[in-house]
């Protein structure tokens, strides 16, 4: 593939909950500079818990994440703030990711606040994202718990777009969507990696939609990442029993 | 009278606003209704109303609920009662969180039959066994045995789906039953539904906002637009040739995965 | 030998010739220092001579005069030496014959055990002969027949020993079979009773901390007769299914001023203090009536006490205006008075445990502050190492036993004196010094009473201290109990006259 | 889980260090002590020789730290020192009164869980409902009541009104036990009442509730079965936490029935400043009540599956 | 129709009881405040001519041993007693609530230190505390509150502690950190805002318990400085008084008993608007 320097690369990554379990087994894979990469696998395979190891949500055990050739495998405090510059995620439930004594608004802008800018400023922004993601300006006033799933789960995404990341960790974002919904972000999704060459880890179960939406797909099984390769490679030719029955269930919903 | 269940120009508003306005349709014995409709329409809204169960702050407003030609809204809460469960299954989205957190599976369901029946734990044990065989659900010794969080998300919804059809109901009300799973996991629970369709002859309310979950199973569907009825039909008609501009987008915009030469065996039954 | 009580003796009704009595007593408890009935441990005595079990060589009557008991005569032979005869044909419960070796080993027990009688004794050699005692002292002690009569001089069994529950044998008409520290003694008829028939079989003494609950148990019958039921309850008892005894005791409430503060340093100040305060008030008002206004150390009761000396009476007007002659006044119309910038404010030392003292100060501060004081209470239960502080206080009020022997020199030596323990006020008089060392001296009864009225007249004189009101003793009954009579010295309760129908 | 009971018990430690030390250095703070005490009480003025030698004997004029780690050494050699004001033995001392107080805690906590229970799940279900004004308007006055006042009152009323009761205890027995239990138990059900109530209400909002509902289960059925099984462990927890204030009460209520316990003999012990006394007292409160929590923490591990399986989540 | 009028009213009811508590404990505090004003006699007048006389016309709630009118005291303790139980549980409140939150927040060794000593403090039997307490600052209200704010912050700091480790745990925290929040902000932002709600309900229900305990200690001549009118030591001292003077003691006790029921109710009510 290119020749670039990854913006994310993570190397043998282990992450272990209890000590008898590990959830992330020796998890190795590089994410290039607009690159869209997908992760899919059973539930429990410990999709989530690579979204958050590599947003330094929780801690590895062992292994080493770069970003931008920078270790952050270790970095805590300041440094670790700017880290979330570069990278954002949206979390797996949505009702979940919001305060619930926050509006939706107030979360959004959270982040830009913290860079410095003004409130009016913000809360302009806030209401372009709003309408990106495809929701009214009036959403910025209401709780996480007054709207459906879906909208909810829009409003993330337009907090974690809020202040451009180069990294954006969508962990099952689009599944709690409408079909038409999620197109909807999709496309956002796409414009935005096209006008500023953003980079997607995408974690979903749903194949169909990788396979038009991901660059590269790694496929996981308690842990491990036992397929990888370009979208179509492995949606079409899998190679081990556990893919060919992930994509053989994924043919009964197409 | 052949109808099961009647939806007459049905209203229901929380908290004073209205969620779903002016929804009439039926459902007959043994057919399967697919509810499909962006997140928000109101599709959880209206299957909970069937059993009374909207929560703090909903309530019917306007129209009538019929099933087997009884007003639902006229019900004492006692009548009601028979009829949940017994005659109206209920499948949860997350079925695990509707069953209590610390009793065994075995002895919710086998609480669930006595509230209707007679019955013994030992009877109910068979029952269930019986069934989860019929569904293909191995080691249903251990699942008796477990408690709900013991088991993954695909298994605790099978399990609600069993739990819903051990009694038989006329009328089963699936909220979502696949999208909280894998894709394994949903393939397995739609294939039992399928199932339970052939051997019992009842008739389902499925809500899902996956389009291909509703043409594998529905016999006719209902698209669900900002809380009003965009279209409602034979899923092949509705699919093939859907009428309303909000029901065309939403098919637009299913993802599809392509299959470049027939790379991959299995056809999906549909 | 000792014999072991046997602890279920006691049974209500048990057979109808069993004559069976309960008595409740809120003071007979560790913190009293009465944890068992031994004399020889702290104030054990007091039980031991209260519930009928001990007796002393010597006894006091109703007037507070000493007169022999177990005791036939005693005579002084010189400043030194006094020799006792004892009264013949007494045992112990334990059965051993009460003579002259008896009393001796008890009194020598006594002395080597109990610190106070060592103090008050100085006993430098006893012989015993006979019936006879002859006690000799290290120096002249005349109050050795007075403090003979103290509850710790309970003569006892000393070879019976005492039981590790702390059960000692006596010669009175009870004997204690079992005693449970803070709950209860077991005692029953003494056969052999020197001195009448115990018209009792077994009494029970409980111990009832709690006033309230002494006073429903009263109440609800399952105790005969009570000591310390609460004032304010006796109008339940007002009736004719109870009979009240009570009188007098040298129990005084009263307030040292401390001279080393700037205020009761003054004499007016202190002058104003001692006619500002309602003693009757008080005590008709707050004690409803049971207690007695007091003038001076002793209560009326005592040939010494009562009215043999004269105090400042009440006279709120004359108190304001000593204070404004003395250059106290309120130029600012705050109601409180100042002198040279500095403001009347009386700093009242007190303590909680024993309940009227609060009252006493809730009181003395409304009737103070009428006359432009302002009274700071400090209520504490650390005012043992407070009031050593002399510039923490200005008066310090306390309730104190002023004559536990019967005799008037005990009060003046621990509070008064220049070598007074407790005079943390400083207090110094030269004539009470003369006075007391005549005291110390003199053994002739008479004179020695009229020292304690000069005495007391002294103190009063200087208004150094100001006594409020003497406690009464009260005990409340069952109607048809006889022979249970409240004694000024607080030391006689269960005798063998004790009865009921 | 064996880990887990020998880490906690392995934390009792340093608690146990502090509160005996903290309540050492607290007595000795407060001033006075037990010669000085019981000359107050008496009225009779004891001469300085007479306090200094005392207190010579009773080794208080001793430095206060080698007065606590002799007292603190004895305790681990199982000498626990004897009493300052009754010369006794104070470890069997406390063995004998143990018992009793034993009795009386658990009478209470029966009584307790017998009144709150039912009432606090009533007043659940019925909530913003008569009953559930009733019940709590009961708790509030409940609540109001100091304990030396709610023991009158049972006395005056079940003792002397209606003589069922004796006043004072005759020995250690169900009869004499009631009354105090029910003291102890009226202040303490209740608090326990309303966090019944509020636990309850807590569990009616889960979703399984509504799953049991459209399952066509019994309201009834679901209250006892599902919704009390599932809390549990916090209404045990909570039963718990509220040992504390049971062991602080028994000393109350024991002084007013006489009821021969270790809170009575600690009230005692506390007014005549008898440090060994005290001393036992306090580590035997914290024992009891960590030993208390302890099995709860414990028991948790049997009463619920999602901890029994999950293997110590805490 | 039937139910959708119930739940409006329900919702109306909510609010409107909310509102009642809520002026209910208002006026108690108002009372508090204008105490003096509001007193029909000096509360602190005594008068030997009229002791312990029964309720009458002149004085509703009867005279004590001094002769004060009981309706004076009752007014009068309430500023004693609200406002020192008020200081109480705000003191308590606060502190055990920071405590707790730094624990959850922190972890480690902090955790550890803070939870064994409120471990040490939560075993601890209050009484000997306050004992000692007024030994060193000298008596008062004061020291009381001191004496039991002591042994009661653990309680806060336990609640405080397991609701941030739950909050911690859940994915809007997540979300605070990614937005590039400080420790600081998002213990202001995100943690404090969603437990004070139920620190305030506690503390609210709580107020009567603390009124009740700081009255115990008054009663132990620990609390208020004679001659402050208290309820709890009008109670207790006037104990023995029960079967002959009752109002003596069922006055400061039905203050004590409104009090106690406003401030629950209020509290509940409150918990019903904040928590739906
Ligand atoms: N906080 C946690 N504590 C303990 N174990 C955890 C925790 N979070 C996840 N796990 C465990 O780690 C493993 C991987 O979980 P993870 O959430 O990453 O799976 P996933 O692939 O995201 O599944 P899903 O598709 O259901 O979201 C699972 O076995 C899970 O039980
Ligand atoms: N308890 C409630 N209180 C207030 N509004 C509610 C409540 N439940 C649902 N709503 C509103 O009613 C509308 C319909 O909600 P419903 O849950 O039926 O949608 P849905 O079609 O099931 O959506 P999804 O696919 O996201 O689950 C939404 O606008 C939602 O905001
Ligand atoms: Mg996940
Ligand atoms: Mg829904």
């Amino acid at each position: 593939m290119k020749r670039v320097k990854p913006v994310l690369e993570v190397r043998d990554l282990t992450v272990r909950f209890t000590q008898r379990d590990t959830a992330v087994d020796g998890v190795s894979f590089q994410l290039y500079p607009g690159e869209i990469l997908g992760i899919a696998g059973e539930s429990g395979s410990g999709k989530s818990t690579v979204a958050r190891a590599v947003t330094r949500l929780i801690d590895a055990a062992s292994g080493e994440i770069f970003l931008k050739g920078a270790p952050i495998t270790h970095v805590t405090g300041k440094r670790q703030r700017a880290v979330y510059r570069d990278i954002q995620m949206v979390f797996q439930s949505p009702a979940g990711s919001f305060d619930p004594r926050k509006t939706l608004g107030d979360g959004i802008g959270e982040s830009l606040g913290n860079t410095g800018m003004k409130r009016s400023e913000v809360r302009e922004r806030v209401g372009e994202l709003l309408r990106q993601c495809g929701l009214g300006e009036e959403f910025a006033g209401k709780y996480a718990r007054e709207v459906s799933g879906g909208q909810c789960q829009r409003a993330a995404i337009a907090r974690a777009l809020a202040i451009r990341p180069d990294i954006l960790v969508c962990d099952e974002a689009v599944n709690a969507l409408d079909v038409t919904v999620q197109k909807q972000i999709i496309e956002v999704l796409k414009d935005l990696q096209q006008e500023y060459g953003m980079s997607y880890l995408f974690i979903s179960h749903d194949l169909a939609l990788m396979q038009s939406f991901c660059d590269r797909l790694l496929i996981m099984q308690k842990g491990k990442i036992v397929e990888e390769g370009t979208a179509d490679e492995v949606i079409l030719h899998p190679k081990k029993e556990y893919t060919k029955r992930l994509m053989e269930a994924a043919f009964l919903f197409g | 009278m052949n109808e099961l269940l009647v939806f007459d120009q049905v209203e229901i508003c929380y908290h004073g606003k209205p969620a779903v306005q002016d929804i009439s349709f039926s459902v007959n014995p043994g057919e399967v209704l697919g509810i499909a409709g962006e997140s928000g329409s109101g599709k959880s809204t209206l299957i909970r109303a069937v059993l009374g169960i909207l929560g703090q702050g909903g309530q019917i407003t306007k129209g009538r609920i019929c099933f087997q030609d009884r007003d639902l809204l006229r019900l004492s809460e006692r009548d009601m009662r028979k009829l949940r469960g017994e005659q109206i299954g209920m499948i949860f989205q997350d079925a695990g969180a509707s069953f209590c957190p610390v009793r065994t599976i075995g002895d919710q369901i086998c609480g669930s039959l006595s509230a209707h029946r007679k019955i013994r734990r030992r009877e109910s044990d068979a029952m269930a066994l019986e069934l989860f065989e019929k569904l293909g659900l191995t080691e249903g010794r251990r699942i008796l045995e477990s408690y709900p969080f013991e088991l993954s998300g695909g298994m605790n919804q099978r399990v609600g789906i069993a739990a819903a059809m051990l009694l038989n109901p006329a009328l089963l009300l699936a909220d979502e039953p696949t999208s909280a799973l894998d894709a394994v996991s949903g393939r397995q629970v739609i294939e039992e539904m399928r199932i339970l369709k052939e051997l019992y002859g009842t008739a389902v309310i499925l809500v899902t906002h996956n389009i291909g979950v509703v043409s594998a199973l529905a016999d006719r569907v209902l698209v669900l637009h900002r809380g009003r009825i965009a279209e409602c039909g034979e899923t092949s008609r509705v699919l093939e040739d859907p009428q309303d501009a909000y029901t065309r987008e939403l098919l637009e915009a299913v993802p599809k995965l392509r299959r470049y030469r027939s790379a991959y065996r299995t056809e999906p039954k549909m | 030998t000792v014999r072991e009580g046997d602890s279920s003796t006691y049974q209500t009704g048990e057979e109808s010739s069993t004559k069976t009595f309960v008595f409740g007593d809120t003071t007979f408890n560790a913190e009293n220092g009465e944890a068992d009935i031994n004399p020889r441990h702290d104030n054990g005595g007091w039980a031991c001579i209260r519930y009928g079990v001990g007796e002393t060589l010597f006894r006091f009557t109703d007037q507070m005069e000493i007169e022999p008991w177990l005791a036939r005569s005693y005579e002084n032979t010189d400043e030194l030496t006094w020799k006792i005869t004892l009264r013949d044909g007494i045992t112990f419960t334990s059965g051993r014959n009460m003579d002259g070796e008896a009393v001796k080993e008890c009194l020598e027990a006594l002395v080597s055990e109990h610190d106070r009688a060592a103090g008050d004794l100085h006993i430098a050699e006893i012989t015993a002969e006979g019936m006879t005692l002859t006690i000799r002292t290290e120096i002249p002690v005349p109050t050795l027949i007075n403090a003979l009569a103290d509850p710790y001089a309970c003569i006892c069994d000393v070879r019976a020993g005492v039981t590790e529950d702390g059960i000692v044998q006596g010669t009175g008409p009870y004997r204690a079979v079992s005693l449970t520290p803070d709950t209860s003694l077991e005692l029953v008829k003494n056969e052999d009773y020197w001195n009448g028939e115990p018209k009792l079989d077994e009494i029970t003494v409980r111990t009832i901390t709690d006033g309230d609950t002494l006073t429903m148990a009263l109440q609800s019958g399952e105790i005969d007769a009570a000591y310390g039921i609460p004032y304010l309850s006796y109008p339940l008892f007002e009736n004719d299914g109870y009979t009240f005894t009570g009188c007098a005791t040298s129990r005084v409430f009263f307030g040292a001023m401390n001279f080393e503060s700037g205020i009761t340093g003054d004499p007016a100040v202190r002058k104003a203090i001692a006619m500002g305060i309602d003693k009757e008030g008080f005590v008709e008002g707050l004690l409803d009536g049971n207690g007695y206004a007091a003038t001076g150390v002793y209560p009326d009761s005592f040939a010494f006490g009562g009215d043999a000396v004269t105090a400042e009476g009440y006279d709120p007007d004359g108190a304001a205006q000593v204070l404004e002659d003395a250059g106290w006044t309120d130029e600012d119309g705050d109601g409180l008075r100042e002198k040279d910038g500095t403001p009347l404010v009386l700093r009242w030392l007190t303590y909680p445990s024993r309940q009227e003292l609060p009252l006493l100060a809730e009181a003395a501060q409304a009737m103070l502050g009428e006359i432009g004081f302002r009274v700071e209470i400090i209520n504490t239960a650390d005012h043992n190492r407070l009031r050593s502080d002399s510039s923490a206080w200005d008066i310090y009020v306390s309730a104190m036993v002023t004559a536990p022997t019967g005799d008037p020199e005990y009060f003046f030596t621990y509070h008064c004196l220049d070598s007074s323990d407790s005079n943390d006020g400083h207090y110094h008089s030269d004539r009470l010094e003369e006075l007391a060392e005549e005291m110390a001296r003199t053994f002739d009864v008479q004179r020695r009473e009229e020292l304690a009225v000069e005495m007391q007249q002294t103190i009063l004189d200087d208004n150094a201290y100001v006594f409020c009101s003497h406690l009464r003793m009260s005990m409340i009954a069952k109607a048809g109990v006889t022979g249970l009579t409240a004694h000024p010295c607080d030391y006689y309760e269960i005798t063998v006259d004790l009865d009921y129908e | 889980m064996k880990r887990y009971i020998i880490r906690r018990l392995l934390s009792l430690i340093p608690v146990l260090f502090g509160i005996t030390f903290l309540s050492f250095a607290l007595m000795h703070a407060a001033g006075s002590d037990a010669v000085l005490q019981s000359m107050d009480a008496s009225g009779i003025t004891l001469s300085r020789e007479v306090i200094d030698a005392r207190r010579a004997e009773l080794g208080l004029d001793r430095p206060f730290l080698v007065q606590y780690f002799s007292w603190l050494g004895g305790v681990l050699t199982g000498d626990m020192g004897v009493s300052y004001v009754s010369g006794r033995d104070v470890f069997s001392t406390f063995i004998s009164k143990l018992p009793a107080t034993f009795l009386l805690a658990g009478a209470s906590i029966l009584l307790t869980v017998v009144i709150s229970l039912p009432l606090g799940i009533l007043s659940a279900v019925r909530q913003n409902r008569f009953t559930d004004w009733l019940i709590r308007g009961c708790s509030f006055v409940g609540n109001s009541l100091p304990n030396f006042f709610t023991a009158l009152l049972l006395i005056y009323l079940l003792a002397i009104c209606i003589p069922v009761f004796p006043v004072i205890s005759e020995g250690i027995g169900v009869r004499s036990a009631f009354l105090p239990a029910l003291t102890l138990a009226t202040a303490m059900s209740s608090r326990y009442l309303m966090q019944v109530r509020t636990a309850v209400l807590d569990e009616l909002g889960k979703d399984y509730v509504a799953g049991e509902r459209a399952r066509g289960i019994r309201f009834s059925a679901t209250l006892w079965k599902s919704v009390l099984r599932s809390c549990m462990t916090s209404l045990f927890t909570l039963l718990a936490l509220s040992v504390g204030s049971l062991l602080g009460g028994t000393a109350v209520v024991e002084s007013v029935f006489l009821w021969d316990g270790v809170g009575k003999l600690a009230v005692d012990a506390v007014n005549m400043r008898d440090y060994p006394v005290v001393q036992a007292y306090v580590v035997w409160t914290a024992l009891v009540y960590t030993a208390v929590n302890l099995i709860t923490d414990i028991s948790y591990h049997f009463l619920d599956p999602r901890i029994r399986l999950e293997g110590g989540r805490r | 129709m039937r139910k959708l009028r119930r739940t409006r009213k329900q919702r109306r009811m909510r609010m409107q009881r909310l509102a009642v508590f809520s002026v209910l404990a208002g006026l108690l505090l108002l009372t508090a405040l204008f105490a003096e004003q509001l007193c029909p006699y000096d509360p602190y007048m005594q008068d030997y001519g009229s002791v312990l006389s029964a309720p009458s016309p002149a004085h509703p709630f009867g005279t004590d041993r001094f002769g004060r009118d009981m309706l004076s005291r009752v007014i009068a303790g309430a500023r004693t007693s609200i406002f020192s139980t008020l200081v109480l549980v705000g003191i308590i409140s606060v502190s055990g609530t920071a405590a707790g939150v730094l624990c959850a927040y922190f972890g480690k060794w902090t955790d550890a230190v803070v939870m064994r000593i409120a471990d040490v403090c939560l075993a601890f039997p209050g009484l000997v505390f306050a004992l000692a307490v007024s030994a060193v600052l000298g008596g008062g209200t004061g020291t009381a509150v001191i004496a039991l704010a002591a042994v009661s912050w653990p309680k806060y700091a336990r609640l405080a502690r397991s609701r941030t480790l739950e909050i911690m745990s859940s994915d809007y925290l997540a979300a605070a950190r990614l937005a590039g929040d400080a420790p600081g902000q998002m213990i202001v932002r995100h943690i404090l805002p969603n437990i004070a709600g139920q620190i305030l309900v506690t503390a609210v229900l709580d107020m009567g318990t603390m009124m009740m305990e700081l009255s115990a200690l008054s009663f132990l001549g620990l609390g208020a400085r004679i001659p402050t009118a208290e309820w709890g030591s009008m109670m207790s001292g006037g104990r023995s008084m029960l079967q002959t003077y009752p109002w003596v003691v069922l006055a400061p006790g039905s203050a004590i008993f409104v009090t106690v029921a406003v401030f629950n109710l209020f509290g509940d009510a409150l918990r019903d608007c904040l928590e739906p």
